[in-house]
């Protein structure tokens, strides 16, 4: 039979027809959109048993309660913690990625030590024999003050651990990050005599005069803050907002107040200038528990009528007046200030300034005013046994002049650091820890701060991440993420009553990392004799349980410990002032130098325009950079590619000759970058304001090389009265 | 085709009558022009070929087969505990389901060997003397993007396991897991029988067969689109 | 397409709709058939061998 | 070396002139290609379409190449149904293009769905409601249709025509040739009709939504009209293209002018309505969801969207062409022809355009702007890959296929040579009467 | 469930309270899979479930106003469940639930022809133009419950209908058939740290939703809550997220209108 063509093709006839006929060429159709539906590279989570642990947030200081959802041993999402005092469920972009911290790949997942400038494995005890080595050598050559320890915070056992550790070491050499709050602090303590935090019952405030802070961009608290304006604004709460540029704060607010930048402490003394002079202040407050204000307004506010602060602010007399006459006719009206974040301590007058509009209507210590409101004192650790050494050590001034003569009122100066250490041919600080915190990004002018670091010759991070810092770090000590350790968070930012929060482990340790708290014990013990008495915890978790007491197992249960009850200390007992009352003005204060608004550094001529930095919501601007999350939420308005956008107002681009869109030069003193021109009516012209938060630099694809970093275009500026870091923006121009 | 054969071709036909090809097969003989037998006989060889492998090769090769990791006697189990099925494949509290029993269960009482079956000794030694989950190999196993409630169907309806899925808990060793080599899931879905054709209501675990109950028991019937099943029911 | 997909529904829409597309299909389908078949027809009649 | 496939009695370039067309076509189909494999494996990230242009470039030319293959199911239409018996000399390319076209847009949509490996499930899990449905039924149909009605052409390659299945193959499906047109003009009546209801139905989107009767919006039947109108255009074109690059003619002028004649007439009448049309939308839809009609065409960057637009597609493109081919004397002018069929078919590809990308274009949130849009090199090389595969398509069917009838009587060949040179003689080659397609004799 | 004791989901969203702070993206992203990629500042090809607008008054410095406008799916119902995304899928692949009044999004049906995202006037659908890829280690913070999306395919909110499921599971566990109102709250909703976002049964009296927007039956569940208004509510589409604000021209944003229109409506 010759098998022709012919025959050839019937087969194939046959051939289809009979698959046709069978499930072969339909099955595998649908087999092959089975497999497109379950692509072998796209991931499936496994499924388990879902749970929830109740702990506390402390990416920021805010100490929000959060509850960590949780698939077997997997933490899948972070939720707002119901019924905490704080936040009570909700929670900010940064809390909501906080999973990212803990299962990110550039997390550091055990010691490293730089050799020859290359990261290498170290052991945990080789790390700590060798670091108490160089501590006890330093000791030895009568150094001990050499030795500097920078933590986020300086509340909570576990900076007191740190503090603990200075000082029977020898050192008078603790920082915490700097913040609106070390100027809210003194104003509190020159004016009212208490060590104390300032908190502000702002739900129940009915007119909230913000002179710039960023009450919905992450002023003190964020969580509460954000539910309070919620609810003072739901009753029919005022809400005014001083600041040049219209931030989220302002777009919420009733008016956005126009000001000139850095000139809110002069807005403040003209409202109190209109008060005092049209008698509009609280009658009984000031009469029966202040004293100084005759002597104040003739020293000071007589300075500030209407008219010459209208010439200071930008803003109208008229808008002055009214402004004035609705604050003190409002019946809780709570004026606050702090630029943004608060990153920045500001100037301290103009933290008086406020303050005293707050004493002038009386609303200090009363619902919906500003509290002095008191740390839980649970902290109670047997007294330390101080050495020669150590006493000595603990004579020494401290490396950046906070406390003497100069600066008698400052408790930490970190800006003034770099600038210490680089004018010394060797650096005074020879030791530094740092614990969550990244001066290196964080502070104004980063290459002078990066240059200090350098020069010190032992830098331990403690940082999860190889950070600015860390990278400028000699050894790296991780410390366990927050999803997994114990800690105290003992008080939120702003927040109006005591609270004690604690972050518990959700998930056990991922890496090879050690609680922070561990690290400062077990160091303590290896160098032994006095220091290693004064330590006499077997590790961090019972120092802490210890620590807590009576507390602890509610704290395990419900997350945190609140005294609910706290409304302010009654006006009689409020004050440990000399007078026992509210003062306006005493001998410290006389002492200070007096107000003016702060000037940015810079030539005019030179450099033509304002650089102000804004913060949001969208951008960690703490220790810890912005995770994948929130830069996939950040605004095409603020970063598109790897190019900031900065605002500036059409006037000052048409001027500049610049469009919408357009890539300029940003150039200050300090240094100059690349950046994206936009245009908005939201911004006084004149200004070009970047966001802070962005430019980090390091190999996380996600975050590093996006935008720059306004610190590194910044410096700090001394405030006169108190020396902290003052500085609202710096001179620039844009090309 | 090149012009040389076709030319070929065409002469060749035309020439046909005259001379016949050497070899003639018998239908051709007895065909008028003797092209049509062999057509047809090819066209049947064609036809038998390919349905012998659609039906028969290809369900062979479509497959691999897979053994337990652990052959776990379900019948032996299921009279030794006190709950029948739900004696390991529990509820928890907020009504999800635990599904396939994990090591940690096992051990309550495995933690030992306790009986002669080399199986059992094989789990307790490869398993839970290393703390090591046993990679179960699961016949029902579903896409990811099917979400299945058993609280539903077991609480809420009151379905036994049996009707989805069939006499397993009768059965004394595990079956050989037969695995998609394209879709990766497991034969037991699309069914035995090649042609999808089921007898019984666990035979084929498909959206299809999901569906035929929901709509023969009225069960969430609200889709505005196709007025049966809204796809949010089992998709998301 | 078929009625036993999920998505079919006895009403007026797919009624409509694929009786018109069965329409076609069958159409167009059945007008090749005869095609073929008398093509085979006229083939085996000698049809077109050479050229009428 | 292929004369034995070249039809009867017609003179074709050399071999390597031939060759080194394809070539350079196929240089071009392979960039094409290669573009396709990239989006096949990398997926849809490699255009510069995004979420608000989810159609683009694509859809556009699939909207366009459909509505130029109409002239296919309205020249067959005319042909079969109508009895328009001239067009006979004209169909087999309509055809032709109209099969190219059909391909080319089947193919554009394999690669531009995202999971094209699910495609068919828009077969086998049908929503009946969705235009996009009926488009892909009556589409594949319709291209059923087309390539029923090519295959006689094939098989009347010389060759083939040899065999004598194939010869009653084709000659059985010339018989019945009506049935599959009537068929094939039924299917392309809805599908040209669902592509215009795509965005007339889109009732979120006021630029493209259209009132009309029961489920069809009046853009429905305003894309079957356009493509019946202007379809011819496209064919009459092709074929003068053709006509220009062989240096021959090729189709009779009466038949050319005849299919003018019905195009010019089929494009006033739409052109008419397509005026109705907008001015019923600029004043009574359009404000009824609060926009004014200027806002379509205004604020967007570039004025890519101006009012010229419209102006170009119903002025420039609709209304003179409908009158230069509707007045006898204009369409008999060469100049006039070629400038109204260009200038048809530029409208109709316009209209494609504005009623894909336009659409979404405007912004409909009244806090969002205009989006813009520029296709990406993929997206280009994937739009060109059937411009090349219709070009090769056109090339290889002409020289092999008697595509033209008329083409022997209206080129006579010279040279006697040119027969003798014939492999196998054909002695009714040198008839007078020259062999049409079989249906035809 | 023929009774037509249907729910109809839906969510206020007060704007004066709304912050823009972006925790509910963000709370939508982790609770739902969603992917990230190096560079997500092109907004219209990054995949964003909830996205939250800067809405301007449009005057010059010192008047100018800003409010931020979260947008999640809108949920529309158009006439009877018809609404413009469902209808128009060829493959079936969306759907619109009479029970809950969820318009779903079925990944492994949608082959990705995008014709919905077309027909949404919202941009609330989206396409996975890329594989969505986990840093090594990132893929272990995924939810279970949520299927990861492939490339090619649309998708967009849910209202976390697993989250439904979960709830309608616990209920079923306790021998319930019905949930609560705080059973079933969206992720958006719980993280909103200003409490902006409300999310419950439109058509149960009892809940904050409803007695928020004040649906009107009788016109498609306009809302008759003078503060509050739908997006797009002229275009038909029955959306089920209303949004409140004192202020005029954040209401008036909300809507195309010619000119001299928006005063008639607000003063009738």
């Amino acid at each position: 039979m010759k098998v022709d063509r012919r025959s050839f093709l019937a087969f194939i006839l046959g051939g289809a027809a009979g698959t046709a006929l069978s499930p072969l060429p339909w099955k595998i159709t649908d087999d092959i959109a089975i497999w497109s539906q379950n692509w072998p590279w796209i991931p499936v989570p496994p499924k388990g048993e879902i749970s929830q642990v109740s702990s506390a947030c402390t990416l920021c200081p805010g100490g929000c309660g959060i509850s960590v959802k949780k698939v077997d041993e997997r933490v899948i999402k972070i939720e707002g913690l119901a019924g905490h005092p704080v936040n009570d469920g909700g929670l900010c972009p940064l809390g909501n990625s906080g999973t990212q911290l803990l299962y990110g790949p550039e997390r550091i997942r055990t010691p490293l030590k730089k050799v020859n400038g290359r990261w290498q494995q170290i052991s945990w005890q080789d790390a700590i024999t060798e670091l108490a080595a160089h501590l006890r050598q330093l000791r030895a050559n009568g150094s001990a003050q050499a030795v500097g320890w920078l933590a986020g915070s300086d509340r909570g056992t576990v900076p007191e651990l740190f503090n603990r550790f200075l000082t029977v070491y020898g050192s008078p050499n603790f920082w915490r990050t700097p913040s609106i709050w070390d100027s809210y602090e003194l104003a509190l303590y020159l004016t009212q005599g208490t060590r104390s935090r300032a908190g502000f019952d702002l739900e129940n405030a009915d007119f909230v005069l913000s002179f710039g802070s960023g009450l919905i961009e992450g002023w003190g608290s964020p969580g509460y803050m954000f539910r309070a304006k919620s609810m003072f604004r739901k009753a029919g709460g005022r809400m005014d907002q001083i600041e040049p540029r219209l931030s989220k704060t302002a777009a919420k607010s009733d008016h956005w107040i126009s000001v000139n930048p850095g000139t809110e402490g002069a807005l403040a003394y003209g409202l109190a200038h209109v008060i005092i002079k049209e008698r509009l202040y609280n009658q009984d407050f000031v009469n029966a528990y202040s004293s100084g204000l005759p002597e104040r307004y003739q020293q000071v506010i007589d300075g500030f009528p209407p008219e010459i602060v209208s010439k200071i602010t930008g803003i109208s007399a008229g808008t002055i007046l009214t402004l004035a006459r609705d604050f003190a006719a409002a019946r809780k009206p709570l004026a606050i200030c702090g630029q943004g974040q608060g990153h920045v301590p500001g100037s301290l007058q103009a933290f008086l300034a406020v303050h005293t509009l707050n004493a002038l209507v009386g609303n200090i210590n009363r619902p919906g005013g500003v509290w002095a409101v008191p740390e839980p004192d649970y902290i109670d650790w047997p007294e330390l046994e101080i050495d020669a050494v150590a006493a000595e050590g603990l004579q020494k001034p401290r490396i950046d002049g906070a406390g003497t003569y100069r600066y008698p009122n400052a408790r930490y100066l970190l800006h003034r650091l770099p600038e210490v250490i680089n004018a010394s041919a060797e650096s005074p600080l020879k030791v530094l820890f740092v614990n969550d915190a990244n001066p290196v990004y964080s502070l104004q002018d980063t290459a002078a701060v990066k240059k200090a670091f350098e020069k010190i010759p032992l830098v331990v991070s403690f940082s999860s991440y190889l950070d600015e810092t860390s990278a400028q770090a000699d050894m790296l000590l991780p410390n366990h993420m927050y999803l997994e350790r114990y800690q105290d968070v003992p008080a939120a930012p702003g927040f109006p009553k005591p609270i004690i929060s604690l972050s518990q482990p959700a998930v056990e340790p991922q890496y090879n990392t050690r609680h922070v708290g561990d690290v400062v014990i077990q160091l303590a013990k290896e160098l032994g004799h006095t220091i290693g008495a004064a330590f006499a915890w077997d590790d961090y978790n019972s120092c802490l349980e210890e620590t807590l007491g009576d507390r602890w197992d509610g704290l395990i249960e419900d997350g945190f410990w609140v005294n609910a009850d706290y409304s302010g200390t009654q006006w009689a007992d409020a004050f440990e002032t000399d007078s026992a009352r509210f003062e306006f003005t005493n001998k410290d204060i006389r002492t200070l130098a007096a107000y003016e608004p702060i000037k940015p550094e810079g030539d005019e001529a030179a450099y033509p325009l304002l650089l102000v930095p804004y913060d949001s919501m969208r951008l960690a601007s703490g220790y810890v950079g912005s995770p994948p999350f929130m830069i996939k939420a950040l605004e095409d308005t603020i970063l598109k590619g790897n190019d900031v956008l900065v605002e500036i107002n059409p006037d000052t681009a048409r001027q500049l000759g610049l469009s919408e869109g357009r890539l300029a030069n940003l150039a200050t003193p300090r240094g100059s970058a690349r950046v994206k021109v936009r245009l908005t009516q939201g911004i006084m012209p004149g200004l070009v304001a970047l966001p802070r938060g962005l430019g980090y630099s390091g190999d996380n694809k996600f975050l590093d090389g996006k935008g720059v970093n306004y610190n590194r275009l910044s410096s700090p500026v001394d405030d006169p009265a108190s020396g902290y870091n003052a500085a609202w923006g710096i001179r620039a121009k844009l090309s | 085709m090149t012009t040389e054969e076709l030319a070929n071709e065409a002469s060749a036909k035309d020439q046909q009558p005259t001379t016949p090809p050497p070899e003639i097969s018998p239908s051709t003989a007895t065909d008028d022009n003797g092209s049509g037998g062999p057509i047809i006989l090819f066209f049947i060889l064609g036809l038998a070929a390919s349905l012998i492998v659609g039906w028969v090769i290809f369900p062979q090769l479509l497959y691999s087969q897979k053994k337990q990791p652990v052959d776990f006697n379900h019948a032996l189990h299921n009279e030794l505990v006190e709950d029948s099925c739900e004696s390991c494949h529990f509820f928890r509290e907020d009504g999800s389901y635990s599904g396939v029993p994990k090591l940690a269960q096992c051990i309550e009482c495995h933690e030992e060997v306790n009986g002669e079956d080399p199986e059992e000794a094989k789990f307790v030694n490869a398993y839970v003397a290393n703390n090591r989950e046993v990679p179960w190999l699961i016949y029902s196993r579903q896409p990811q993007n099917v979400f299945f409630s058993h609280a539903a169907h077991v609480k809420m309806a009151e379905m036994d396991c049996v009707t989805c899925h069939g006499h397993i808990g009768e059965s004394e060793s595990l079956k050989v897991y037969e695995e998609n080599r394209i879709s990766g899931y497991s034969r037991d879905i699309w069914g035995r029988n090649i042609a999808g054709i089921k007898r019984n209501s666990w035979d084929r675990m498909k959206m299809d067969d999901c569906a035929e109950c929901h709509r023969n028991e009225g069960v969430n019937q609200n889709s505005v689109q196709t007025l049966r099943g809204g796809c949010f029911v089992c998709h998301h | 397409m078929f009625p036993f997909s999920f998505e079919w529904i006895w009403d007026a829409g797919h009624l409509v709709f694929h009786g018109g597309l069965w329409y076609a299909l069958t159409v167009l389908g059945l007008g090749m058939t005869y095609c073929i078949i008398k093509a085979v027809l006229d083939a085996g009649k000698g049809k077109g061998d050479h050229h009428h | 070396m292929d004369t034995a496939l070249i039809p009867k009695g017609v003179k074709r370039c050399p071999i390597w002139q031939f060759a080194l067309w394809i070539s350079a076509n196929g240089a071009v189909l392979a960039w094409g290609v290669f573009a396709m494999l990239l989006v096949y494996i990398k997926g849809l990230n490699q255009t510069n379409m995004n979420n608000a242009y989810g159609f683009a470039l694509w859809i556009w030319a699939d909207l366009a190449v459909i509505a130029l293959g109409g002239g296919a199911f309205f020249t067959g239409f005319l042909r079969y149904l109508v009895g328009k018996e001239e067009l006979k000399y004209i169909i087999n390319y309509a055809v032709l293009i109209g099969f190219i076209c059909y391909s080319s847009a089947l193919m554009i949509l394999g690669f531009d769905i995202g999971q094209p490996l699910r495609g068919w499930f828009i077969f086998w899990h049908a929503n009946v409601h969705s235009m996009l449905t009926e488009v892909a039924f009556c589409l594949t149909c319709y291209f059923g249709v087309l390539t029923i009605e090519y295959i006689p052409m094939v098989l009347e390659n010389r060759k083939l025509d040899k065999v004598p299945f194939f010869h009653n193959l084709g000659h059985n499906m010339h018989e019945i040739m009506a049935v599959f047109a009537a068929t094939g003009a039924f299917l392309s009546f809805f599908h040209q009709g669902s592509l215009g209801g795509v965005p007339g139905v889109m009732f979120g989107r006021p630029f493209g939504f259209r009132e009309g009767v029961l489920i069809w919006p009046w853009t429905f039947f305003l894309f079957t009209w356009s493509a019946a109108a202007f379809g011819p255009c496209f064919t009459i074109f092709i074929t003068k293209i053709t006509e220009t690059l062989t240096r021959k003619k090729l189709v009779k002028d009466n038949v050319i002018d005849l299919l003018a004649k019905i195009s010019g007439w089929m494009i006033f009448f739409y052109i008419i309505a397509k005026i109705i049309d907008t001015i019923y939308w600029a004043t009574v839809t359009a404000p009824s969801k609060g926009f004014t009609f200027l806002e379509f065409y205004t604020n967007n960057p570039g004025s890519a969207y101006g009012l010229w637009i419209l102006i170009a597609e119903i002025g420039v493109c609709g209304v003179l062409p409908a009158l230069i081919l509707i007045t006898p004397k204009l369409r008999r002018i060469q100049g006039f022809l070629w400038l109204a069929v260009f200038l048809g078919v530029i409208g109709v590809c316009l209209n494609r355009w504005v009623m894909v990308l336009q659409v979404l274009a405007v912004p409909v949130l009244t806090f969002e702007d205009w989006f813009t849009y520029l296709p990406s090199w993929q997206e280009v090389a994937t739009t060109l890959l059937p411009v090349a595969y219709g070009v090769i398509m056109i090339s290889v069917s002409y020289r092999y296929l008697p595509i033209f009838p008329q083409e022997r009587e209206l080129n006579p060949i010279d040279e006697p040579a040119a027969a003798a040179r014939e492999v196998i003689p054909e002695p009714s080659a040198a008839g007078p009467e020259p062999e049409l397609s079989p249906a035809e004799s | 469930m023929k009774n037509g004791n249907f729910k109809k989901f839906g969510m206020v969203i007060d704007l004066d309270k709304c912050t823009g702070c972006g925790a509910c993206m963000v709370a939508c992203y982790a609770e739902n899979n969603i992917p990230f990629r190096e560079d997500d500042t092109d907004k219209m090809l990054s995949v964003s479930w909830m996205h939250v607008y800067r809405l301007n008054n449009g005057k010059p410095f010192p008047d100018y106003e800003e409010c931020f406008l979260p947008r999640p799916c809108q949920h529309c119902e158009g006439h009877h469940g018809h609404s413009p995304c469902v209808s128009v899928c060829p493959a079936t692949a969306t759907d619109y639930n009479m029970a809950t009044g969820i318009v779903s999004q079925i990944y492994p049906r949608c082959f990705g022809c995008r014709y919905c995202m077309g027909a949404c006037p919202y941009h609330v659908r989206q396409f996975n133009w890329w594989d969505p890829i986990w840093p090594d280690g990132m893929e272990k913070m995924l939810n279970p419950n949520v299927s990861v999306r492939m490339r090619g395919v649309v998708e967009k909110c849910s209202f976390c209908v697993q989250r439904y499921q979960l709830a309608m599971d616990q209920a079923y566990m306790e021998g319930r058939q019905e949930i609560e109102e705080d059973d079933y709250q969206t992720a958006c909703t719980e993280t909103c740290p200003a409490g902006a976002i409300t999310f419950g049964d439109l058509n149960n009296p009892e809940h904050a939703v409803h007695q928020l927007a004040q649906p009107d039956p009788a016109h498609e569940g306009r809302p008759k809550n003078p503060k509050a208004f739908r997006l797009l509510e002229r275009l038909g589409t029955n959306p089920k997220i209303y949004y409140l604000s004192r202020r005029e021209w954040v209401r008036r944003a909300g809507d195309n209108y010619l000119k001299g229109e928006f005063q008639n409506k607000a003063h009738s």
